[in-house]
């Protein structure tokens, strides 16, 4: 099941999604690092960043909603702290990464540069979580366009740029995207959502707003990355909602050349290797040869 | 630390709401301490995304049990689980008690389901100290029998006076610190946020050692979603958000930076 | 609960949402009309319209999608065979219309203008399941301001324009409803989504995008209901995945002066009297002498 | 047509995949007629949104009962339903079959779980006429006793052979019709599309009246939300939409366009 998405060759097409598998040790216990396609780490700004105050995270019907605000420990204490870790598998590290603004952004890629071991750079211009930067770039084609172009000139890695759903046609952000540069897309980011305690009036998350994910985003997601990847050629990173091999194969035969489980990690950690083996099997059943053969292969 | 499907054994209701699982988890109760927990996935409970954690209440002879309290959907639906079904739990997650230095003269505090660790920890030490156990009404006050049978002195507080003293579990606390002067009696507590506020100011403002199992909502429970996260003084004096789960469960009173 | 919806009286601020009560006899057994705040009729146009082919509807984790496409027997084949009907009832009657193009909204509108029992108008511009009309007006900012200016000249009824969720800013929608001359402005709408069966790699609905509605998306909405509020000084109408009391609570204190029942119509055709009922439990032990005081009172 | 929250009396396997769900619903069975539905709320099926449509198997007495094949998640979380549990149904739903020209050699076409409403319908009329049961093998073969001890002549067709005549019901139906040369036996017939339509335009073709119970997707179940659509055509000869709930489920083969 190889695939070679932008460049980062991976085993399979199967990744965990920034935000929901730590930087990699959190799970090693539990998963087996090296059978992943990639891992997208969580969002790195330039210096250590505190996010939002708790509660941050709160269960709803289908999905959680998470207002972590981006926590992180910068790029030096990343690199410090997990690469060494990283560094030990035979999977691709993708970082995902971010700024407060344009110049942080930038700043923030072109210091990956030379760092040993990176497989490529997410760009999250979709947190709904932050003030700072984060969804305002994701939803202003301009804007995203502009940003993406900025920071393509400072980074010689694959620059994956991840999407923000709330859009009505995500497609023209994948094009804007493809057209400044980017080697790929990823989408979907959580979508915008509240809770309110009705008790005590207030809302649930200290952030007010958050992020949807979960099983409750998956329609939409798949909607969404059908429109991205008919709107590009460069390969689509599916992700929301992933919970079976079946949700993963959707986004592949939507037109994604590879997916993410993302909220399923905290589900059930197993969820990525049954996805990677559902889909092989699935693969064989079906008499493809390989993964790409089932990308965007959608009969309508 | 891993994921073991675990058979239930027993499942049944102790008192009030609580009701204690035992389950034959042979992988997970092997490397359980005092203060760890496990996070368990409620069965058929569809839409659900999130495990729910809960503190080890016995790890001995491949079985494993956990105290809980219904307060919402997933502990409702756990109350579903018969005999026979499989229980998908993650553990030993978080750090168990320090033991190390208990000391003489050790003092439990333990609102609600918090005596659950707290019992597992007495059964597990050699010396017998007080425990005090405190609830809103006698509903509320579980595992008496566990301490005494230890050999510990029990001293129960309930809110509406319906079992043991009236009032605060603090104000029995406070009485008897006051008989202990000269002592340094090491607090290990857990129970509810204002509880255990009150306990770690106490022992702060006293200068004894206080370790408090604080009680977050979770998401992944191994460290990887910073879901879960307390502010803590760190040892260079700055200030910073650790995670519950991983970091914790259990941290000293006076590196923790309640919220104002 | 009395309240006062842009001029529409209802004895309560609960509704059933268009296209999930039909045109009121069908449920007429099940639920009392008489109890409901108002009914708002599944969406009409000129003249007959036969939607989409089947399969139109689909189950989804906490949710269904929808692809009718808009089926309704148009102006007169409604006025005629429901009207009678409806009248009987001491209810608001609210049309949810819709046009294949400009020209047809404002014809549409105007018609009802001397429909006797007439309680107001929903403007549709945002169902996701017709090519002509629908969520292109409603993810427009132009195109909605101008429509909705149009009809506005065209009728006297209560003008309420349905918006579409999927937008970054909703706000803006709102207040442009608002300044266009709109009474109240409702949503949300459904979420464009879209599932694929991976066996035979068609999508499910034969019009292959549908609208996500139900629990999965009711965080989503009561973000949006939130927004649109803070942005206008018209009334509100909130809905998307209300199941409880508590669901519609949320949409109340976010800001919505009513809210409207959809999907769980189909679920339990008692909701939307339980959620009256819970409604004015909720009231009384909260000590708040009649919904509007609940209305935006949330804490932040 | 109500909602009745029904108490399940019984609920066992009947054979194959399929299995019969008694329920104490006095009044939804006091209305029900042959051909008519329920529209089931699962019971502890989390995040559905969705009821489920079953034909009516047997009211009589206050009892209610349908004839299920597990087929997906909610008649997957079906077969966990016990005595005892409260069932959320509506019903009865959409229309009989109409019986009132049923004449003297009627002949009802079944295909796995649409013997249901055809073996009430045998039981509600004075008439005995010859029923053809098909399915896959042996397993999806139900109710012929039901029929027998009505004195109904029974055919059975199973694709693998493994009970009755090998082949399809269609081709077992031909060969009788063939026999009937200037009877005019009026068709009922339940079960998958395609043997649907086949017994239809048979039926269409030969002059005779068939009587089919269509098997669409639903949401509402009571004609409000458009889901559950066939085209048919009119009087007047326009093709429109019905909804197969509120219409329906039972449309005259002639009147019904199928789908290119
Ligand atoms: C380290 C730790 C140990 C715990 N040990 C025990 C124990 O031994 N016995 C016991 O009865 N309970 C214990 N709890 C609390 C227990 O996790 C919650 O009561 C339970 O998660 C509630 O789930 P629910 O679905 O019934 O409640 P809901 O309120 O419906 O849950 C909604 C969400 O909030 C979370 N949540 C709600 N209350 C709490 C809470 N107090 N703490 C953490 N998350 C919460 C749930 O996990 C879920 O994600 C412990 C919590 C932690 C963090
Ligand atoms: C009028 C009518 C009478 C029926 N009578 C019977 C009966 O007596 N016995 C019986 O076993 N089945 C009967 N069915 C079919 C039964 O409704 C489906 O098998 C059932 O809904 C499948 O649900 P699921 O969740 O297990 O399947 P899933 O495929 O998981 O369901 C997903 C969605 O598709 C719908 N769906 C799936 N298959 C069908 C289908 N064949 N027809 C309608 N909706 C479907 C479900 O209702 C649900 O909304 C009848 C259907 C209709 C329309
Ligand atoms: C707790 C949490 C933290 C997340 N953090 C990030 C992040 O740092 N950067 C990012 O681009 N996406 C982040 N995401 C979004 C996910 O990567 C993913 O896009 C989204 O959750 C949808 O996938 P899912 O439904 O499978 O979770 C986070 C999601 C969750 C649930
Ligand atoms: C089957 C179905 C049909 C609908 N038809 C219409 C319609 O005709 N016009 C409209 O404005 N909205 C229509 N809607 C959207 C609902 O009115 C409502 O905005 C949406 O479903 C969200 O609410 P809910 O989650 O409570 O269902 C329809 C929704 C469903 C599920
Ligand atoms: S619960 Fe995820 S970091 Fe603690
Ligand atoms: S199922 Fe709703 S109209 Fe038939």
């Amino acid at each position: 099941m190889c695939v070679d998405i932008a460049g980062i060759k991976m085993k399979n097409p199967v990744m965990v999604a920034s935000g929901t598998f730590g930087y990699g040790p959190e799970y090693a216990d539990l998963v087996d690092i090296n059978r992943l396609g990639a891992i997208v780490v969580k969002g790195i700004c330039l210096d250590r960043w505190d996010g939002n105050n708790v509660p941050r995270m709160i269960e709803v019907r289908g999905g959680l909603i998470n207002a972590i605000g981006l926590q992180g420990p910068g790029v030096d204490g990343f690199v410090e702290s997990y690469m060494p870790f990283l560094r030990q598998f035979d999977t691709p590290v993708i970082v995902n990464i971010w700024g407060r603004d344009e110049n942080e952004y930038e700043e923030v890629a072109a210091r990956f540069d030379d760092v040993e071991g990176m497989g490529g750079l997410e760009l999250n211009i979709s947190c709904p979580n932050v003030k700072e930067g984060g969804i305002a770039f994701g939803t202003d084609l301009a804007m995203a366009a502009d940003l993406i172009g900025r920071v393509r000139k400072r980074t010689s890695l694959p620059l994956i740029p991840k999407l923000a759903p709330n859009v009505p046609q995500v497609g023209l952000f994948a094009k804007a995207a493809e057209d400044a540069g980017a080697d790929a897309v990823s989408l979907i980011n959580t979508l915008p959502a509240m809770v309110i305690d009705v008790e005590t009036r207030r809302p649930v998350l200290t952030n007010r707003v958050g992020g949807l994910s979960g099983p409750a985003v998956h329609p939409v997601a798949v909607k969404q990355v059908w429109e991205a990847a008919q709107a590009v050629s460069i390969p689509v990173i599916g992700m929301g909602g992933i919970e079976t091999a079946e949700d993963a194969l959707e986004f592949i035969i939507a037109g994604a050349a590879a997916v993410a489980v993302g909220t399923a990690n905290f589900t059930d950690p197993t969820t990525v290797i049954n996805v990677i083996d559902g889909m092989a099997a699935y693969l064989q059943r079906h008499g493809f040869a390989s993964a790409d053969e089932l990308v965007g292969s959608i009969c309508e | 630390m891993q994921i073991e499907k675990a058979i239930v054994r027993t499942h049944e209701l102790v008192g009030g709401d609580y009701r204690e699982l035992v389950l034959d988890a042979s992988a997970t109760a092997a490397g359980s301490v005092p203060g760890q927990f496990v996070h368990l996935r409620v069965p058929r409970l569809d839409g659900s995304v999130l495990r729910r954690p809960f503190s080890i209440y016995r790890a001995r002879d491949g079985r494993l049990s956990i105290l809980y309290k219904t307060v919402g959907r997933g502990t409702k639906a756990m109350e579903a689980i018969a005999p026979g079904d499989t229980v998908d739990i993650i553990g030993p997650l978080g750090n168990g008690f320090p033991l190390d230095e208990i000391g003489e003269n050790p003092v439990l505090v333990a609102g609600g389901y918090g005596v659950a660790p707290l019992s597992f920890l007495a059964g597990e030490v050699a010396v017998k100290g007080t425990v005090f156990i405190g609830g809103a009404t006698q509903r509320d006050i579980l595992c008496v029998g566990d301490f005494e049978s230890l050999g510990w002195t029990v001293q129960i507080t309930t809110e509406d006076g319906s079992l043991g003293e009236k009032g605060l579990v603090t104000q029995a606390l406070d009485a008897w610190l006051a008989e202990q002067q000269g002592t340094a009696p090491v607090h290990y507590a857990c129970g509810p946020d204002g509880m255990l506020r009150a306990v770690g100011d106490r022992a702060v403002a006293a200068g004894h050692t206080a370790w408090l199992s604080l009680d977050k909502h979770m998401g992944c429970g191994v460290g990887a979603c910073l879901a879960c996260v307390q502010k803590i003084r760190g040892a260079d004096g700055r200030v910073g958000w650790k995670r519950v789960c991983k970091d914790g469960p259990i941290f000293e009173a006076s590196v923790i930076e309640w919220d104002a």
